[in-house]
């Protein structure tokens, strides 16, 4: 039983219907919670242990124990988590919003603090910035 | 033949084609080859068979220098397999229908799966 | 070249990625997406596009067919990394068959990122592509790649040597 | 005389507006037809423009030449119509028009571009036939080939040709390259062609295409509303309507329809020339 | 006149003698130029003197006493050299039919009742003249050109062996005949010239002697002989119930009578004549398998000569097959062959081939157009002879040159032509766009032949136009796209001066006959339609045929100024596009092993469609089954 | 007098989203040799096992392919999971199988789109495509990713979906059952579709066996094979037929997989009424050591997994047998006197992934 332009009834009602089309990027998209987009550090908590950089399959995170610094290229991580999973003190998340695009392959740096085991800090530490709120772009 | 569990079957070189042509004759489906090298001495080549949900793997222990002789005469579809395990594993395969020359994925390393000081 | 602001027609090649991506790209043109809202165009032609999209990474074959492409395409172009593969070489990086990313072969404009990256963000990838279209023009910068260039700034420099005269026999 | 110059002028001018605009509307409709927003319907003029800004490359500098010759040549068509003259003459001289986008595709060497040529001449072939029953048709109807004598007869010719109608707007949609005809120069991307015979045309040269495009299209409305001017004004406007239906049951054709292979094409329009046209055709000699 | 006339019959078979007693190379070279000035020079004399009077002419030679008895003794050495041919070939059974027509018409002229009304042999109208004409430049400037021609022929051709004098003695002899055979108005000296172009393309064919010449000579040979067996009935028709051999009476007293008193059996026995010498299914196999012979004899066979003895005698007899049975045969077997042939060519690749279906199919629709016998057609058919003449005949010899200097006439091998012999590129294209482009003579002609049809009215010859119409398109147009590809430069041509004067001076006829259209019309075709009709009409509006010669003009000016804009466009050479797997350049690419395979670009076909395998016996069949029946018809209407 | 044509098809080619190439050789549109090659995306990323630790292959496996990375993933983790003899909870068990039947349902639709793209229903194609975007927001609102889920890990599943989410999803599907009926009875019964399909690449079941033909494939030659019958995951558990069809052409495979779409949901329908309430994974404790094959069924058919381990963090050895590269044969087969328009189509119908065919 063949037809012809048995696709007629579908095309006219998508004609007259409102098409399936987002507003994005004039409306900003509103992303399920467990999308994952990119990754957070919780600075605090982190000890630099370097697991994260271990376990991560395509190398994206760099753990610098000495300059005691954090940081992740957001153009090679591939929102896997599971560095989120390994990390020992669950300072690391995955969270919606993916890292935007650009012309050059900036790398997010995070300033982390890590008490020295044997003697107490010799300063409090300040208020440190929020990964993605203030990184340091770094080539 | 050498149960090896899993459905793991050990064979001799000599006794293989004839299996090989006796799954083909009871209509089995070739599954898959695959190599494995291991030890940094010998090739480990499972064949796989299929017929209907049933399937069994042949197992081929190949020392580094030796040499397979090709299904593809009894199966077509071997081909592909055994050019791949020659271009990847440097597995000797003799008497293959279509021998692509290591042409298959046209990669730069020559065998990369078997580091060349191994070989 | 303003006018490819209102009209920017993309090619879209897979190198070697995983589909991810490619599917993604795809999905930008249907109608969830639809970018040709953008006026965009999936050409499948490279004489006809203004956008390179690039999704995976290099490998020893696709090396020449990327750089093939984009020698045919017209000036102006621009080039698209899509995905972490293709920006990097990703997760694959370290694999025997993989030089890494696109900017190995041939200059990057804008890097996508993202495994897979989303439609949202390939999107926002072509509206900053489009944006360079501003800053290149038609003739000036004709590069033609030839070799693959090595460290970054001898791709810089090599680029730049590599400028064509323009005009065919005349 | 002064009337037709207008005529022809303003067809030279404002054809390439209306065939852009045409364009823009078949592509909003389209992806509406989709359940997609679709471009803005101006699209096309900006792609256009787009295109003459764009570097040339050429394969082969003969493309060019011919990809000119073709435009230019369509236009003489289109003005020759609008102008009122042999309407079989147009027809012929559309033919000599094709075969320069035959040249300029098959003059570069490319593979794809040679099987887009091949498929646009196994096109021509078919659709061929129609084309010339359709002048012959209005003869018949109206004792003259000039399209100023047709538009003259009291009745509108649709009343004696109604197969030769069918017969053309089913020519149309391989014409126009829409699907399921749409063999040789695809206007969808995702063709086995690539682009079939516009594939090594290049920036100002695909513009160049274009534009004949959309004067063909003009052209071709135009003798669909031939089937219903005459004397009376107001047939102008049903002519006007009656075009724009014709075009929009191509948009709705191409996206109900899949692209058929040649061999089917081939065969089915010669079939629909043979029993449109033909029976048509017969019983109009015999009421002679 | 008649002097005048006797010379131009006569000169060219003293020449042919000449020509067979000379060897030397150079000689007979000079001699050809020489011959063959004279020979054209006797033609447009003929041809000017005449017009002067422009009037219908009848006369008797001097000493038609003597020519009829020549005549009648030449008729038996014919016979006997068929005979003895045949017989050689052995074949002999050939001979048969050339014993039964001679006996009939000889002895008819012996032993036969008296004619009651006896003419004057010869006539000359504007169709003689338009005959002439072709025959003495067209056919002449294939002579010069076979000068060169055949020089490189042998050259190719070592297993030929060189008979080159026999071979323009022959061409000569062709002349000869088809000047009287044009000019005659007796049925028997017509049949006699008729039986002489019959023997002479049989020995033209069979030139090289292959295997393969000698069989498709004979065949030649027996379906020529056949139309003269037609002829030969036409006369003992004519000569028993009619009482006169004259051509222009039968045609006279059938055309008022219709098919009373039997008058339309002698039309219809020449119409089937005409149809087999102007190779319309199913005769066409004679003149597909004339291939086999050097080019300048394809060349005359197509164009000046013998086919055109076949569409030249429908024409004379038109007038009578108008709105008849005989007239709906001879229309239908033409429009049928257009179609066909049309169809087989696109699955040819072999350029003569084309070019052979492409002539069946031309002389299809000059044979269809005499069929329909009204005014319009005959106009057409009149200018579809000469446009065809000068286009066929330039084709063949530009084929002929392209073969000598690439060794191969093949299709496939003509790819970037233009680059490669832009000479010869251009005498092609302008050919191919002659035989079927808009706005150039052939397809003015095709358009009046199709409004012909359409007021006749005709509904089968209108389509069959219509469609045979898109065939043709398709065929053309993939040899033309196939010149103008990308192709080698600088390659050698060894076409010589002869070749490239004669190619181009056809070029240039083509170009006057085009663009003076209008002053042919009405100063020739015209006036030979009201002749014979008593009134004329162009077919197409003369405001139309100038629209069509500015047309002309512009496919020539605007491609100029088009190339000369295109050239100073500043532009970049870029590779095709091969999917990214191109190699370099335009001819390679990276094939499935990595290496670089060559690229090859084809033309289609279609052998499953439109092969010879598939076609060409249906075609064969259909001209049979149109003959048969309507022959019947005609036949048993008159009993 | 039929002459050939040399084409080379790909490797950057619209009609393919992948690049592969094949050497046509062409008598007019018929073709009548096409050599195929490979390699354009082969990353050779078996060999990672030696560079990257079994847990993390786990993620590298999901990126085999982005269109059933769902599988992938989970065809790895069985094989550790068999060697290391994890019983994996049968709630995990049971959101595998749901995830494997909306990996199905997404890439069948990617496949009819494509299919009805290649031959030129553009509308068709959207529409496959609007549909299957209802199927991504499920896989983005349950595992977080589009594409690809990162949800499988050895000896289970990272993530739940709630009983509510499961509803929810029940009733989604209903209403995309609905949409489906009406499209793909567009490519059943369309005159253009059809004339395009039917009698179009036909592989017998003789030839289906020789040249190892697996999934849709071969079913649509008439053979009757679906490893999901062999009962991993929850398919034990759950209750449906092998869908075939006899007529070894494009249109059976069509056919088969519409079919099969219509039995995904099904099959998620069961699954979600019975799925019981158990952990999510359990804890891999040391090294694997041995061998282990698995196979399961993957949209485009059959797959094989082998990993051999040796008892330290890197594995010996892992490949993969995916179901493209065991449909090559055919594909060579078929495209044997193919017509080139049919070229694209043909490519089409063993629904390739080269991705994954050349890892
Ligand atoms: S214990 Fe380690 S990770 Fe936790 S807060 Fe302190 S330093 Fe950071
Ligand atoms: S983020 Fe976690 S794993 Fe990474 S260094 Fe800090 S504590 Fe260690
Ligand atoms: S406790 Fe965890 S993070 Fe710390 S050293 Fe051990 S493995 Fe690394
Ligand atoms: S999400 Fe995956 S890729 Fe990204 S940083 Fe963490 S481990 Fe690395
Ligand atoms: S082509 Fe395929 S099916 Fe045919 S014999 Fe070879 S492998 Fe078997
Ligand atoms: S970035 Fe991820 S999704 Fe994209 S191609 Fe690479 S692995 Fe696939
Ligand atoms: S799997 Fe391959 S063929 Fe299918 S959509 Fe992805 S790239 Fe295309
Ligand atoms: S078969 Fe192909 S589509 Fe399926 S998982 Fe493998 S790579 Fe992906």
């Amino acid at each position: 039983m063949s037809k012809i332009m048995s696709f007629t009834k579908i095309a006219l009602k998508n004609l007259v219907s409102k098409p399936a089309t987002t507003s994005y990027p004039f409306e900003p998209k509103e992303y399920p919670e467990r999308t994952r987009g990119h990754v957070v550090l919780d600075d605090d908590p982190c000890i630099l242990c370097g697991m994260c950089m271990r376990s991560c399959p395509p190398g994206a995170i760099k753990v610098d124990r000495a300059g005691g610094t954090w940081a992740i290229n957001g153009y090679d991580c591939i929102q896997c988590g599971y560095c989120v999973e390994k990390c020992p003190k669950k300072c690391l998340s995955i969270v919606p919003g993916y890292t935007e695009p650009s012309s050059e392959k900036t790398i997010q740096t995070v300033k982390v603090e890590v008490p020295p085991p044997p003697k107490p800090a010799a300063k409090p530490a300040a208020p440190k910035p929020a990964a993605d709120k203030a990184p340091e772009n770094k080539e | 033949m050498q149960d090896l569990g899993q459905d793991i079957i050990k064979l001799e070189k000599d006794e293989f084609l004839p299996e090989v042509q006796k799954k083909r004759n009871e209509n089995w489906r070739l599954g898959q080859i695959c190599c494995a090298f291991v030890d940094g001495t010998t090739y480990e080549v499972s064949y796989s068979f299929c017929k209907d949900l049933e399937v069994v793997h042949f197992r081929l222990e190949v020392g580094k220098d030796e040499e397979v002789l090709s299904i593809s005469r009894i199966y077509d579809s071997a081909v592909f397999y055994e050019n791949e395990m020659h271009e990847l594993f440097g597995l000797n395969v003799t008497n293959m229908a279509v021998d692509c020359q290591d042409k298959l994925y046209r990669i730069k390393e020559t065998t990369p799966f078997v580091k060349k000081e191994e070989k | 070249m303003n006018s490819i602001h209102k009209s920017p027609w993309l090619l879209h090649y897979d190198g070697s990625s995983c589909n991810g991506c490619d599917i993604e790209v795809l999905a930008c043109t249907t109608p969830v997406y639809d970018v040709e809202r953008f006026g965009v165009v999936n050409t499948g032609n490279p004489m006809h596009a203004d956008i390179f999209l690039v999704t995976g990474g290099i490998n020893t074959q696709n090396a020449e067919v990327v750089k093939q492409i984009y020698n045919q395409m017209p000036n102006p172009k621009v080039v698209l990394a899509i995905g972490t593969c293709a920006c990097t070489g990703g997760v694959f990086k370290e694999c025997y068959n993989i030089q890494g990313g696109v900017d190995t072969v041939i200059p990057v404009d804008i890097y996508v990122p993202g495994c897979a990256a989303r439609p949202e963000s390939i999107i926002d990838g072509v509206v900053k592509a489009v944006a360079l279209f501003k800053e290149k023009s038609k003739d000036g910068d004709f590069v033609e790649v030839d070799e693959v260039p090595g460290d970054e700034e001898a791709e810089t420099e090599e680029t730049v040597a590599a400028v064509e005269t323009e005009g065919g026999e005349e | 005389m002064m009337c037709k110059i207008i005529t022809v002028v303003a067809f030279i001018i404002l054809a390439p507006f209306i065939g852009g605009l045409l364009d823009g509307i078949d592509r909003k409709l389209s992806a509406r037809m989709q359940g997609r927003k679709g471009p803005s319907v101006l699209q096309p003029f900006y792609d256009l423009k787009k295109l003459f800004d764009k570097q040339f490359l050429s394969v082969n500098k003969m493309q060019l030449f011919m990809v000119i010759s073709y435009l230019i040549f369509m236009i003489v068509t289109g003005a020759m119509f609008f102008a009122g003259m042999d309407l079989l003459m147009c027809f012929f001289v559309l033919s000599t028009v094709v075969m320069f986008l035959i040249l300029a595709s098959s003059s570069t060497h490319s593979p794809f571009a040679s099987i887009g040529t091949h498929r646009e001449m196994m096109q021509m072939m078919s659709y061929e036939p129609m084309v010339l029953l359709t002048a012959i048709g209005f003869y018949l109807a109206t004792g003259s080939f000039k399209v100023e004598d047709i538009i003259k007869m009291d009745k509108p010719a649709i009343i004696m040709l109604p197969g030769f109608f069918l017969g053309f707007v089913y020519i149309l949609t391989i014409k126009f390259r829409k699907s399921p005809f749409d063999l040789s120069a695809s206007h969808h991307a995702h063709q086995e062609i690539v682009r079939g015979i516009t594939v090594e045309m290049v920036g100002p040269e695909f513009a160049l295409t274009t534009l004949a495009e959309w004067y063909e299209y003009v052209f071709l409305l135009g003798i669909v509303g031939l089937f219903f001017v005459n004397s009376n004004p107001i047939s102008y406007v049903v002519a006007v309507v009656v075009a724009f239906a014709a075009f929009f049951l191509e948009i709705l054709i191409d996206n109900t329809s899949a692209r058929v292979k040649w061999q089917l094409m081939f065969k089915l329009t010669w079939i629909i020339s043979l029993v449109c046209g033909g029976v048509n055709l017969l019983i109009l000699e015999y009421m002679r | 006149m008649e002097n005048l006339i006797t010379v131009l019959i006569c000169a060219p078979i003293v020449m042919a003698l000449i020509m067979a007693l000379v060897s030397n190379d150079k000689v007979r070279g000079i001699l050809t130029y020489l011959f063959g000035t004279v020979i054209a020079g006797l033609a447009v004399t003929v041809a000017v003197l005449w017009f002067k009077k422009g009037e219908v002419l009848t006369f008797d030679l001097p000493q038609t006493e003597i020519w009829d008895h020549a005549i009648l003794v030449l008729e038996y050495v014919l016979m006997l050299v068929i005979i003895y041919l045949s017989v050689k070939a052995k074949k002999g059974i050939i001979s048969v039919l050339a014993i039964v027509q001679t006996c009939l018409v000889t002895g008819l002229e012996l032993f036969g009742p008296k004619l009651v009304i006896v003419r004057d042999h010869m006539k000359m109208d504007w169709l003689s003249v338009i005959m002439i004409l072709i025959i003495g430049i067209v056919g002449v400037g294939i002579g010069i050109y076979a000068v060169g021609y055949m020089r490189g022929y042998h050259v190719h051709h070592s297993e030929v062996k060189d008979r080159r004098a026999f071979f323009f003695s022959i061409m000569f002899l062709f002349y000869g005949a088809m000047f009287g055979l044009v000019t005659s108005a007796n049925l028997i000296w017509l049949y006699f010239f008729w039986e002489v172009t019959s023997v002479c393309s049989f020995l033209l064919i069979g030139y090289t002697q292959t295997e393969e010449a000698t069989n498709n000579s004979f065949k030649a040979l027996w379906m020529n002989l056949l139309g003269g067996l037609g002829i030969a009935l036409a006369i003992a028709f004519a000569f028993t119930f009619i009482g006169s051999v004259d051509l222009y009476f039968i045609v006279k007293i059938a055309s008022q009578y219709g098919n009373q008193y039997g008058l339309l059996i002698p039309i219809a026995l020449l119409g089937f004549a005409a149809l087999t010498k102007s190779a319309q299914f199913p005769f066409s196999g004679w003149l597909l398998g004339a291939m086999v012979a050097p080019t300048p004899s394809s060349a005359l066979l197509h164009s000046a000569t013998m086919v055109k003895a076949g569409v030249y005698l429908l024409v004379r007899i038109a007038i009578a097959m108008n709105g008849n049975t005989a007239g709906q045969m001879i229309y239908l077997a033409g429009g049928f062959t257009f179609f066909m042939a049309s169809v087989l060519a696109i699955s040819q690749s072999d350029g003569k081939k084309v070019l052979a279906y492409s002539t069946i199919s031309n002389l299809g629709l000059i044979v269809g157009c005499a069929g329909i016998g009204t005014k319009e057609t005959i106009w057409a058919a009149a200018f579809l002879i000469i446009f065809h003449a000068i286009t066929k005949s330039m084709m063949f010899q530009c084929v002929g040159a392209i073969e000598n200097s690439t060794g191969s006439r093949d299709i496939e091998d003509m790819q970037g032509l233009a680059l490669r012999y832009p000479k010869l590129a251009f005498i092609l294209m302008l050919g191919i766009a002659g035989m079927f482009l808009a706005p150039f003579g052939m397809l003015i002609s095709k358009w009046a032949a199709l409004k012909a049809f359409v007021d006749a009215p005709s509904t089968i010859m209108v389509l069959f136009i219509a469609f045979g119409s898109a065939t043709t398109m398709f065929y053309w147009t993939k040899w033309f796209a196939k010149i103008l590809g990308i192709g080698e430069k600088n390659e050698k041509d060894v076409t010589e001066g002869n070749e490239y004067f004669s190619m181009f001076a056809h070029a240039i006829m083509l170009l006057i006959a085009v663009t003076s259209l209008p002053i042919i019309s009405i100063k020739v075709v015209e006036p030979y339609v009201k002749d014979v009709f008593g009134s004329a009409v162009p077919a197409i509006s003369e405001s139309n045929i100038w629209t069509m010669v500015i047309l002309v003009s512009a496919i020539f000016v605007i491609p100029l100024i088009t190339y000369g804009v295109a050239r100073s466009v500043k532009h970049k050479d870029v590779m095709a596009y091969m999917g990214g797997a191109n190699t370099g350049d335009n001819k390679n690419f990276v094939d499935a092993m990595g290496e670089a395979k060559e690229l090859k670009v084809s033309n289609w076909y279609l052998d499953d469609w439109f092969g010879e395998a598939k076609l060409f016996k249906p075609a064969m069949w259909g001209g049979i089954a149109i003959i048969l029946i309507f022959l019947g018809i005609v036949i048993g209407g008159a009993l | 007098m039929a002459k050939r044509s040399i084409v080379p098809f790909g490797p950057q080619h619209p009609v393919l989203p992948e690049p592969i190439h094949l050497d046509l050789v062409l008598e007019d549109e018929t073709v009548v040799e096409a050599l195929p090659s490979i390699g354009y995306i082969h990353r050779g990323l078996e060999s990672l096992v030696a560079k990257k630790d079994f847990n993390e292959m786990a993620y590298v496996t999901e990126r085999i392919c982005g269109i059933c990375s769902f599988m992938h993933g989970m065809g790895y983790c069985s094989t550790i999971e068999k060697i290391m003899g994890l019983e994996v909870p049968e709630r995990a068990n049971y959101l595998r199988t749901i995830w494997c039947e909306m990996s199905r349902l997404h890439s069948h639709l990617l496949w009819l789109g494509l299919l009805a793209d290649a031959f030129g229903f553009e509308a068709l194609f959207m529409e496959c495509w609007k549909i299957r975007e209802k199927i991504l927001d499920m896989f983005e609102e349950s595992t977080g990713g589009r594409v690809i889920f990162s949800v499988n890990k050895i000896g289970g599943v990272l993530k739940d979906m709630p009983a509510e989410m499961l509803a929810d999803f029940m009733k989604r599907l209903d209403g995309m059952q609905k949409e489906l009926k009406k499209a793909t009875k567009v490519f059943m019964n369309d005159y253009t579709v059809k004339s395009r399909l039917e009698g179009i690449g036909i592989l017998s079941k003789e030839d289906a066996i020789a040249c190892g033909a697996v999934g849709p494939m071969m079913r649509a030659s008439g053979i009757e094979v679906d490893m999901r019958k062999t009962g991993y995951a929850a398919y034990k558990d759950i209750d449906f037929q092998v869908i075939t069809s006899d007529r070894c052409d494009s249109y059976g495979r069509c056919e088969v997989r519409i079919g099969e779409i219509f039995q995904s949901i099904e099959i998620i329908r069961q699954a979600i009424a019975q799925i019981p309430d158990t952990e999510l994974s359990v804890m891999a404790k040391g090294f694997p050591k041995g061998e282990a094959f698995v196979r399961f069924e993957q949209p485009r058919g059959e797959a094989f997994y082998y990993s051999r381990a040796n008892g330290t963090k890197n594995l010996d050895r892992m490949r993969v047998r995916t179901p493209t590269f065991a449909n090559l044969p055919s594909l060579v087969k078929i495209l044997q006197g193919a017509q080139y328009g049919d070229v694209p189509l043909l490519v089409l119908t063993i629904d390739p992934c080269i991705s994954c065919t050349e890892r």
